[in-house]
C-alpha cells in the first residue's frame, strides 16, 4: 500500500547490513583511538611538553573530547535506535501523526545551550591563560617566516641563526613573528599552538619548554609551493647547553676566523681521508667557491665578505642537525644531494640548480661542514 | 513584458502576508539593492581600514580634495534625484512629454556628475595621486571609481528609459520601468550622501 | 488534480522560430522553465562534481605514500586548490541551486521563476564561469593558492602566472551568476506562492531556500569587493593586499571570510531542507516541530554573519575577538542542533521506509552529528591554536560539506528524480551507491581527525615517514577510491535509468505531501493545470490528519484547485504567445525561449577573458567582442521584456 | 504565525502591467510634485549646513555631519524612494543591507583598530644583525658575557 512493492527491500538484509557497518565504524574508531595513543609522532599536539601545550591538551581533552563522546554516542544512539525500532513493515496503519512537542523543543534547545556555554567559560579562562605574557625573565625571539625556511632572530642575545631555534628549558620565550614574503604560521605542536606570521605585522606569543629535546615545528599556512617542506626543529637545552651554544653562534667560526680547521671536517664530509692538508685545501677551495660563485648574492656567512640575507644564514650551518628547512638532515651525503641539485629535492623551492662540477660541490661542502 | 504573476483579485484572506501585491521587478531590485549596501559597505569598511595610513601619508587627502566642488557634485546628484521623482511623478499623471523629458534632465545631471568627477580624477592626478601612488590614491579611486561606474550605468539605463517615454511606452498604468530605474537612481545619490560625508567632510 | 498525462505542446502553424524550435539542443539552449534549467544546473553541477571529485582522488593518490612524488608540488597545489573552488562553486552550490529551481516553483504552486530570462542567465553565467574556472588548466596552468587564496601569496610577486586571475575572475562571474540566481529565488519565493500558502505553510526546503538566497545576496558582495581589489593590485598595480605598498593581507581575509562562513551555510542549508523535506515522507509522519526547524534556520543565517572570524585565531586578532567570536561559534551550535533533535523526533514513532532516499538522509544526520561535533571543538580558539590548518580541519569540512551536503543532495536527487525525469532510479544500485558512500566516506575522512590532532597539517602534497602519518593516509586515500566507486555507480543508476523504456511514474509514487507530487511526473512546461489553492501545511495529507493540519481554515480534501475549464490550458500551452494558464485573474505568461541570456553570459565570459589577456591585440578583441555580445543581447532582451 | 498584511489595501502600484489590472490611482500613494520640491529644498539646505560645519572646527564634526547624512539619507530613502509610503518589505531589504554593512564597517573598524599594525617596513631590511663583528647584547637570562652592542636595535625590539 504504501510506496512501491517492486522495490521492497527485505527487512532483514538491510539490518543486518547496518549492524555489520556500525561495527565496522565502532571498531575503526578504536582502532584509531589505539593509532593515536601508541605512537609518539614528533607533530602530535597529544604529546604536550610546554605549559602552553599542556593548557590547550587539558581543554580539548578534559572539556571537550569527553563531552563530545558522551554527546556522540547519545545522539548517535538516539538516531539508530529510532532507525532500529521504528522500520515500518508492509501494511503497517499509519503512525500517529505528531508535529511536535514545545516541552521537548525547550530542552533540547536549553540542554545543549547549557553544555555549550560551560565549554565556552573554560575556553575563555584557557584563551586568558596563554594570553599572559611572560613574566619574569623571558627571551625574546624574533621568528620572521620566508619562503621556504625560518629565520631566527635573539635580539638581546645577538644571535641569527635559521630553521633550528634554540631555547633553554624552562624559560618562557617570547615568539615575536614576522614575515618577509607572505603569511606563514609557526608550529610546534608538542609547546604551544600555531601563530600566523603575517607580512607587515608583527604578532606575539609565548611558549616555553619543560624537558629538554628536539621537538618538530612546521609552518601551518599555505605559503607556496614548498609550504610542505617548511619545516624546522626547535632544540629546547638545559641552560649551560643553550648558553654555550649562544657562544658559539656569536663566535665567527674557526676557518673564517683564519684558524686551521681540525681534520675532522674533511673525513665527515666523505672526501677520501688523505691527509688533514688535502682536506683543508679542501676547505679553502670550498671558502672560494662560496665567495666567487653564486652563493654570496644569497646567503651571509659573518666574518667574511657573504652579507646578503636572501637566503638562511650559514655562519654555523655545520653545527646544525638539518638542512634545507628540515628537509634533509645534515650529513655531506645530504648537502652534496641538496647542493648538486636543490629542485630535484625541494621542486619549486628558491635556490637555483647552480649546475656546479662535483668538485665545487664537494669543496662546498666541506666548507660548510667546517662552519660549526 | 515581464512575467506576470497571480495575486490580484484572490481572496486574501489565504494570503495574508500581502507580498502578493508587489510588483516583481520593484521586489527584485529592492533586493538587489539590499545587496548593493554590503557591496559599498564594503567598500567603504576597506577605506577605513586604510584611514590611518592614509591620513598619516602623503598627500593628505583634505589637502587635495576639494570640498566645495565636491559639494557642487553631491547638490548636482540632489537635483538629479529630484528630476527622476518628478519624471516619475509626470509619467504617473500620464503627462508623457514632461516625464520624458525630466528623465533625460536626470540623466543630463548625471552625465554632468560625471564629467565633475573626471575632473577630480585628472585634477588629482596632476598631483601625483593615481592608482598606483599609494594607499589614498588607491582607496580613494577605486571607491569613488565604483560609484561613478554605478552612476554611468544609471545614465544609460536613463536614457533607455528616455528614448522608451519617447515613443510613448510610460503612463499611468505602466510606470514600473521608470520608477525602479528611479529606486536605482536614488540609491547611487544615497550612496554619495554616505561617501560625501564619510570621505570629503570628516576629518 | 488528476491529470496523468502532460499536456501535450499543441501544433501551431510552422513559423522560422518553430523550426528552429524542433532541433533538441535549441529546446535547451534557448530555453527559460524553471525544470529544464533546473536539470541543466544539476547535470552540469554533476559534471563538475566528478571533475572535482577526480581531482580528490589524485590528491588522496599523492598522498598515499609518505614522499611520493605521483604529482609535482606544484601541480597538486593546482588540484587541490581546483578541488575546492570547483566542488564549492561548481558542485554543491549549483546542485542546490538547480534542485531548487526544479522544486521550489512546484513546490509553491507556481508556474515558473519570478524572472524565468534571469534564470536561464545565471545559469549560462555558471556554466561558461565553470568551464572558464577550468579552462585555466590547460591555459598557463591553473589557480595554486587554495581556494582562500590569502594575499599576498595571490599577488603578482608571489604568483607571476595566471592562475589567480583565472580563479578571480571566475570566481567574480560565479558570484554575478549567485546573486542574479538568489534575487530570483526571493522574488518568487516571496512573492508567486499558491494562494493560501503562508510562510508557516511553507515547505522547509523552501523555507532554507529562501534564507540561502539571503544569504547569498548579502554575503557575496564581500568577496566581491575583495576580488575586485586583488584584481586592482594584479591588474592595475595597486597594493591593497600588498604590505610593501602599505597594504594588509589581513584586509582580504576579512572581506573573504566575512563572504566564506555564510558560504557554509549556503552550502549545507538546502541539503538540510531537503532532509527535512525526505524524513517526514518516509517516516509516514509530519516533520517533527516544523517552526523550530524553520526559525533555526533563520537563526543559522542570522549567526552566520557573526563568526567569520574563527577561520581566523591565529592571526592574532586578540584574545577580546577571539572570544567574540568564538561565542558566536558557539551559539550557532545551539539551531543546528535543535534540528538535528528534531530530525530524530521525526523518525522517533514513525513508520520507517527505507527507500534510498530516506537512506541519504540518515547518513545525513548520523555524519552531520560528527561535523558538528568537530565544529565545536574548532569554535574554541586555543584547541583551534593547535587544529587549525590541520587534517582535523579537512576531516570537519568534509564531515559537514560531503557528509552532510552531499550525502542531503543525493537524497534529493533519489527523492525528486521520478519527479523530474518520470522514471525511478534503481532502488538496488542506489542502496548500494549508498553503502559505499557511506563505508567509503567515513573511511576517508574519520581518519584524519587523528592525522590532524597528530599534526599533520593541510595542504601539504607530501610527509616525511616516521611522522606516524603513513598508516591512516592510506586508509583515507582507500576509502576515497571506495568513494569514487561509489559515485560511479550513481552516475550508472542514472545512465540505466535514462537507458530504460519509459515507465509511467504516478504523480505521487512516494506519497509525499507537498505540491509538486499533485501534478504529474514530469510535470507539464506551465506545472500545473489550475492554481491551486493551500489550506495547510501538507496540502496531500490533509486526508490524514484532519484536525491537526496547521493552519488549516478548514478541512479540505487534497490541493483545492482554482478551477478553470480544462479546454482551456488544452488550447494554449507553451505556443507563440507562451503558456497561457487559468482565467484572467491567473494569467502565467511564461515568456518564449530565448537566445539572449545565453548570448548576455558569454559577452561576459569574453570580457573577463580580455582583462586576462595581457597582449593588446587580444585584449582589445576580447573585450570588443564582449562588449558587442552584451549590448546586443542586453538591447535584444529589453526589446523582448518591454514587448 | 501570520503576519498580518502590511497595508490593506496595498498602497500603489500593485501591477506595473497593463492589462491585467487596473493600476490604482497614483496619488493613492505617491506625494505630489510640491512635496517632492519641499523635499529637495530640506536636502539642500542640509548639504549647505554640511559644508558648512566644516568651516566651524568648533563644532563637533562627527556627530553633526553623521546626523545630517542620516538625515538626507532617511529622507531620500523615505520620499524619492516612496519607502515611507510602499510595503515594508522593501524597507527590509534596505535595512538588513545597511545593517550589514554598518555593522561591518564598525566590526572592521574595531578589529583593525585593536590589532594594530605599524607603518610597514620590510622585515629583511631592518633585521640586519651587527655586519661582522659578533653582537651581543646583555641577556636576560643566560650568562653570556656582555660585550659591545652591535647593531641588533631594530625597530622590532622590546615590543
Amino acid at each position: 500500500m504504501l510506496g512501491n512493492p517492486r522495490r521492497r527491500e527485505p527487512r532483514c538484509s538491510a539490518a543486518s547490513r547496518v549492524r555489520i557497518a556500525l561495527w565496522a565504524t565502532l571498531l575503526l574508531a578504536f582502532a584509531a583511538l589505539l593509532g593515536g595513543c601508541t605512537t609518539n609522532n614528533p607533530l602530535s599536539t597529544l604529546n604536550p611538553k610546554g605549559p602552553a601545550a599542556h593548557h590547550i591538551y587539558d581543554l580539548l581533552v578534559t572539556w571537550l573530547f569527553w563531552p563530545a563522546v558522551v554527546v556522540f554516542f547519545a545522539v548517535e544512539g538516539l538516531l539508530l535506535y529510532a532507525i532500529f525500532r521504528f522500520r515500518g513493515r508492509p501494511g503497517d496503519p499509519l503512525p500517529a501523526q505528531l508535529h511536535g512537542n514545545t516541552r521537548l523543543e525547550v530542552t533540547w534547545t536549553l540542554v545543549p545551550a547549557l553544555i555549550l556555554t560551560v565549554i565556552l567559560a573554560v575556553t575563555f579562562r584557557t584563551q586568558a591563560v596563554l594570553a599572559t605574557p611572560p613574566t619574569g625573565e623571558f627571551i625574546t625571539v624574533r621568528v620572521i617566516g620566508h619562503q621556504w625556511w625560518w629565520e631566527f632572530q635573539y635580539p638581546d642575545l645577538g644571535v641569527t641563526t635559521a630553521n633550528e631555534m634554540h631555547i633553554p628549558v624552562g624559560v618562557p620565550i617570547q615568539v615575536e613573528l614576522s614575515s618577509a614574503d607572505v603569511i606563514h604560521s609557526y608550529w610546534v605542536p608538542y609547546l604551544a599552538g600555531k601563530m600566523d606570521a603575517i607580512p607587515g605585522r608583527i604578532n606575539k606569543m609565548s611558549l616555553q619548554a619543560d624537558e629538554a629535546g628536539v621537538y618538530s615545528g612546521q609552518c601551518s599556512e599555505f605559503c607556496g609551493v614548498q609550504h610542505a617542506m617548511m619545516r624546522m626543529l626547535l632544540v629546547a637545552q638545559p641552560q649551560g647547553e643553550f648558553d654555550a651554544w649562544v657562544r658559539n653562534e656569536r663566535s665567527i667560526p674557526s676557518f673564517t676566523a683564519g684558524v686551521t680547521p681540525g681534520a675532522t671536517p674533511g673525513a665527515t664530509a666523505g672526501v677520501t681521508p688523505a691527509a688533514g692538508a688535502a682536506s683543508e685545501s679542501l676547505v679553502t677551495r670550498g671558502a672560494q667557491v662560496f665567495a666567487n660563485g653564486a652563493c654570496v648574492t644569497c646567503h651571509a656567512i659573518r666574518g667574511t665578505a657573504a652579507q646578503a640575507r636572501v637566503g638562511p644564514e650559514l655562519t654555523h650551518v655545520g653545527s646544525r642537525r638539518s638542512i634545507a628547512a628540515n628537509t634533509l638532515t645534515n650529513t655531506p651525503e645530504n648537502m652534496r644531494r641538496w647542493l648538486r641539485n636543490p629542485q630535484a629535492v625541494k621542486p619549486g623551492n628558491l635556490m637555483p640548480n647552480l649546475n656546479l662540477s662535483d668538485q665545487d660541490v664537494d669543496a662546498l661542502v666541506a666548507y660548510l661542514q667546517s662552519l660549526k | 513584458m515581464a512575467v506576470v504573476t497571480r495575486g490580484h483579485g484572490e481572496p486574501l484572506a489565504q494570503s495574508p502576508t500581502g507580498l502578493e501585491s508587489l510588483d516583481v521587478r520593484k521586489l527584485g531590485m529592492w533586493a538587489f539593492l539590499g545587496s548593493e549596501c554590503v557591496f559599498f559597505g564594503a567598500l567603504i569598511a576597506s577605506y577605513f581600514v586604510y584611514r590611518p595610513l592614509i591620513l598619516a601619508g602623503d598627500p593628505k587627502p583634505h589637502e587635495v580634495l576639494g570640498i566645495n566642488f565636491t559639494a557642487l557634485l553631491a547638490f548636482i546628484l540632489l537635483i538629479s534625484s529630484l528630476t527622476m521623482v518628478l519624471a516619475l511623478n509626470a509619467i504617473q499623471h500620464d503627462r508623457r512629454r514632461a516625464g520624458a523629458y525630466w528623465l533625460l534632465a536626470t540623466a543630463v545631471l548625471g552625465t554632468t556628475f560625471l564629467g565633475g568627477q573626471a575632473y577630480e580624477f585628472t585634477k588629482l592626478a596632476q598631483e601625483g595621486v593615481t592608482l598606483s601612488s599609494g594607499i589614498f590614491g588607491q582607496c580613494f579611486l577605486v571607491l569613488t571609481g565604483f560609484h561613478g561606474t554605478h552612476v554611468f550605468l544609471g545614465v544609460i539605463w536613463l536614457l533607455a528609459c528616455f528614448a522608451r517615454a519617447m515613443r510613448g511606452g510610460f503612463n499611468s498604468g505602466n510606470y514600473i520601468g521608470a520608477e525602479i530605474a528611479g529606486l536605482y537612481w536614488h540609491f547611487v545619490d544615497i550612496v554619495w550622501v554616505a561617501i560625501f560625508t564619510l570621505i570629503y567632510l570628516i576629518p | 488534480m488528476a491529470a496523468q498525462v502532460a499536456v501535450p505542446v499543441p501544433q501551431q502553424e510552422a513559423s522560422p522560430l518553430e523550426l528552429r524550435r524542433e532541433w533538441y539542443g535549441w529546446q535547451w539552449l534557448a530555453t527559460v522553465d524553471h525544470k529544464k534549467i533546473g536539470i541543466m544546473y544539476i547535470a552540469a553541477s554533476l559534471a563538475f562534481f566528478l571533475i572535482g571529485g577526480f581531482e580528490a582522488l589524485l590528491v588522496r593518490t599523492q598522498l598515499i605514500s609518505p614522499l611520493n612524488t605521483f604529482l609535482h608540488p606544484d601541480l597538486y597545489n593546482q588540484v587541490f586548490t581546483m578541488h575546492a573552488t570547483t566542488m564549492i562553486f561548481l558542485g554543491v552550490m549549483p546542485m542546490s541551486v538547480g534542485v531548487g529551481n526544479y522544486v521550489v516553483p512546484l513546490m509553491i504552486g507556481a508556474a515558473d521563476m519570478a524572472y524565468p530570462r534571469l534564470n536561464a542567465f545565471s545559469f549560462w553565467l555558471f556554466f561558461f564561469g565553470g568551464i572558464f574556472l577550468n579552462l585555466s588548466f590547460v591555459m598557463g596552468g591553473a589557480p595554486n593558492t587554495g581556494w582562500f587564496a590569502y594575499a599576498p601569496l595571490t599577488e603578482r610577486p608571489f604568483n607571476p602566472g595566471t592562475g589567480p586571475d583565472f580563479w578571480l575572475l571566475g570566481l567574480q562571474l560565479l558570484g554575478i551568476a549567485s546573486i542574479a540566481g538568489a534575487v530570483n529565488f526571493i522574488v518568487t519565493i516571496l512573492k508567486m506562492r499558491a494562494p493560501g500558502m503562508t510562510f508557516m505553510r511553507l515547505p522547509l526546503f523552501t523555507w532554507v531556500t529562501l534564507i540561502t538566497s539571503f544569504l547569498i545576496i548579502f554575503a557575496f558582495p564581500s568577496i566581491t569587493i575583495a576580488l575586485i581589489l586583488l584584481m586592482f593590485d594584479r591588474l592595475a598595480g595597486t597594493s591593497f593586499f600588498l604590505p610593501s605598498g602599505g597594504g594588509d593581507p589581513l584586509l582580504w581575509q576579512h572581506l573573504f571570510w566575512f563572504f566564506g562562513h555564510p558560504e557554509v551555510y549556503i552550502m549545507i542549508l538546502p541539503a538540510m531542507g531537503i532532509v527535512s523535506e525526505v524524513l517526514p515522507v518516509f517516516s509516514r509522519k509530519p516533520i517533527f516541530g516544523y517552526s523550530f526547524i524553520a526559525y533555526s534556520s533563520v537563526a543559522i543565517g542570522f549567526l552566520g554573519f557573526t563568526v567569520w572570524a574563527h577561520h581566523m585565531f591565529v592571526t592574532g586578532l586578540g584574545e577580546i575577538a577571539n572570544g567574540a567570536f568564538a561565542t558566536g561559534s558557539f551559539l550557532i551550535g545551539v539551531p543546528t542542533g535543535v534540528k538535528i533533535f528534531n530530525w530524530i523526533g521525526t523518525l522517533w514513532g514513525g513508520s520507517l521506509r527505507f527507500r534510498t532516499p530516506l537512506l541519504f538522509a540518515c547518513g545525513f544526520i548520523a555524519n552531520f552529528i560528527i561535523g558538528g561535533i568537530s565544529g565545536i571543538t574548532l569554535a574554541s580558539p586555543p584547541v583551534d591554536f593547535q587544529q587549525t590548518d590541520t587534517y582535523y580541519v579537512v576531516a570537519h569540512i568534509h564531515y559537514v560539506l560531503f557528509g552532510g551536503s552531499i550525502f542531503g543532495l543525493f537524497a534529493g536527487l533519489y527523492y525528486w528524480w521520478p519527479k523530474m525525469f518520470g522514471r525511478f532510479l534503481n532502488e538496488g544500485l542506489g542502496k548500494a551507491h549508498f553503502w559505499l558512500q557511506m563505508v567509503g566516506f567515513n573511511l576517508t575522512f574519520f581518519p584524519m581527525h587523528w592525522l590532524g590532532t597528530e599534526g599533520m597539517p593541510r595542504r601539504i602534497y607530501t610527509y616525511f615517514p616516521n611522522q606516524g602519518f603513513e598508516l591512516w593516509n592510506l586508509v583515507a586515500t582507500l576509502g576515497s577510491y571506495l568513494l569514487g566507486i561509489s559515485i560511479l555507480i550513481f552516475v550508472v543508476n542514472a545512465f540505466l535509468s535514462a537507458r530504460r523504456p519509459a515507465e509511467v511514474v504516478p504523480d505521487n509514487p512516494w506519497e509525499a505531501a507537498t505540491l509538486e507530487w499533485s501534478t504529474t511526473s514530469p510535470p507539464p512546461a506551465h506545472n500545473f493545470d489550475a492554481v491551486p489553492v493551500v489550506y495547510s501545511r501538507y496540502p496531500l495529507w490533509e486526508d490524514r490528519d484532519p484536525e491537526g493540519a496547521h493552519g488549516a481554515t478548514a478541512p479540505r480534501t487534497n490541493v483545492d484547485a482554482v478551477s478553470h475549464p480544462a479546454d482551456d490550458v488544452a488550447a494554449t500551452g507553451e505556443g507563440e504567445q507562451g503558456a497561457h494558464q487559468g482565467g484572467a485573474a491567473h494569467a502565467f505568461h511564461l515568456p518564449n525561449p530565448t537566445i539572449f541570456p545565453v548570448i548576455l553570459a558569454f559577452g561576459l565570459v569574453l570580457i573577463a577573458f580580455a582583462l586576462l589577456f595581457a597582449p593588446p591585440v587580444l585584449k582589445i578583441t576580447f573585450l570588443v567582442s564582449g562588449l558587442v555580445y552584451g549590448v546586443v543581447s542586453v538591447y535584444g532582451w529589453v526589446r523582448q521584456v518591454s514587448d | 504565525m501570520e503576519r498580518p498584511h502590511p497595508a490593506q489595501p496595498v498602497p500603489h502600484g500593485a501591477s506595473g502591467v497593463p492589462g491585467t489590472h487596473a493600476a490604482p490611482s497614483p496619488e493613492a500613494g505617491h506625494p505630489g510634485a510640491g512635496r517632492y520640491v519641499l523635499v529637495f529644498i530640506v536636502l539642500f539646505i542640509i548639504t549647505a549646513a554640511e559644508v558648512a560645519v566644516t568651516y566651524f572646527p568648533e563644532i563637533p564634526q562627527l556627530p553633526a555631519l553623521m546626523t545630517m547624512a542620516v538625515l538626507k539619507f532617511g529622507l531620500i530613502a523615505a520620499f524619492y524612494m516612496h519607502l515611507r509610503f510602499d510595503s515594508r518589505v522593501f524597507s527590509a531589504f534596505l535595512m538588513l543591507g545597511l545593517f550589514l554593512a554598518v555593522g561591518m564597517l564598525l566590526s572592521f573598524l574595531a578589529l583593525f583598530t585593536a590589532h594594530y599594525r605599524e607603518p610597514y617596513e620590510p622585515v629583511v631590511e631592518q633585521t640586519q644583525p651587527g655586519t661582522g663583528t659578533p653582537a651581543v647584547g646583555t641577556s636576560a637570562v643566560s650568562g653570556a658575557t656582555g660585550g659591545t652592542t652591535g647593531g641588533v636595535a631594530t625597530p622590532m625590539a622590546g615590543r
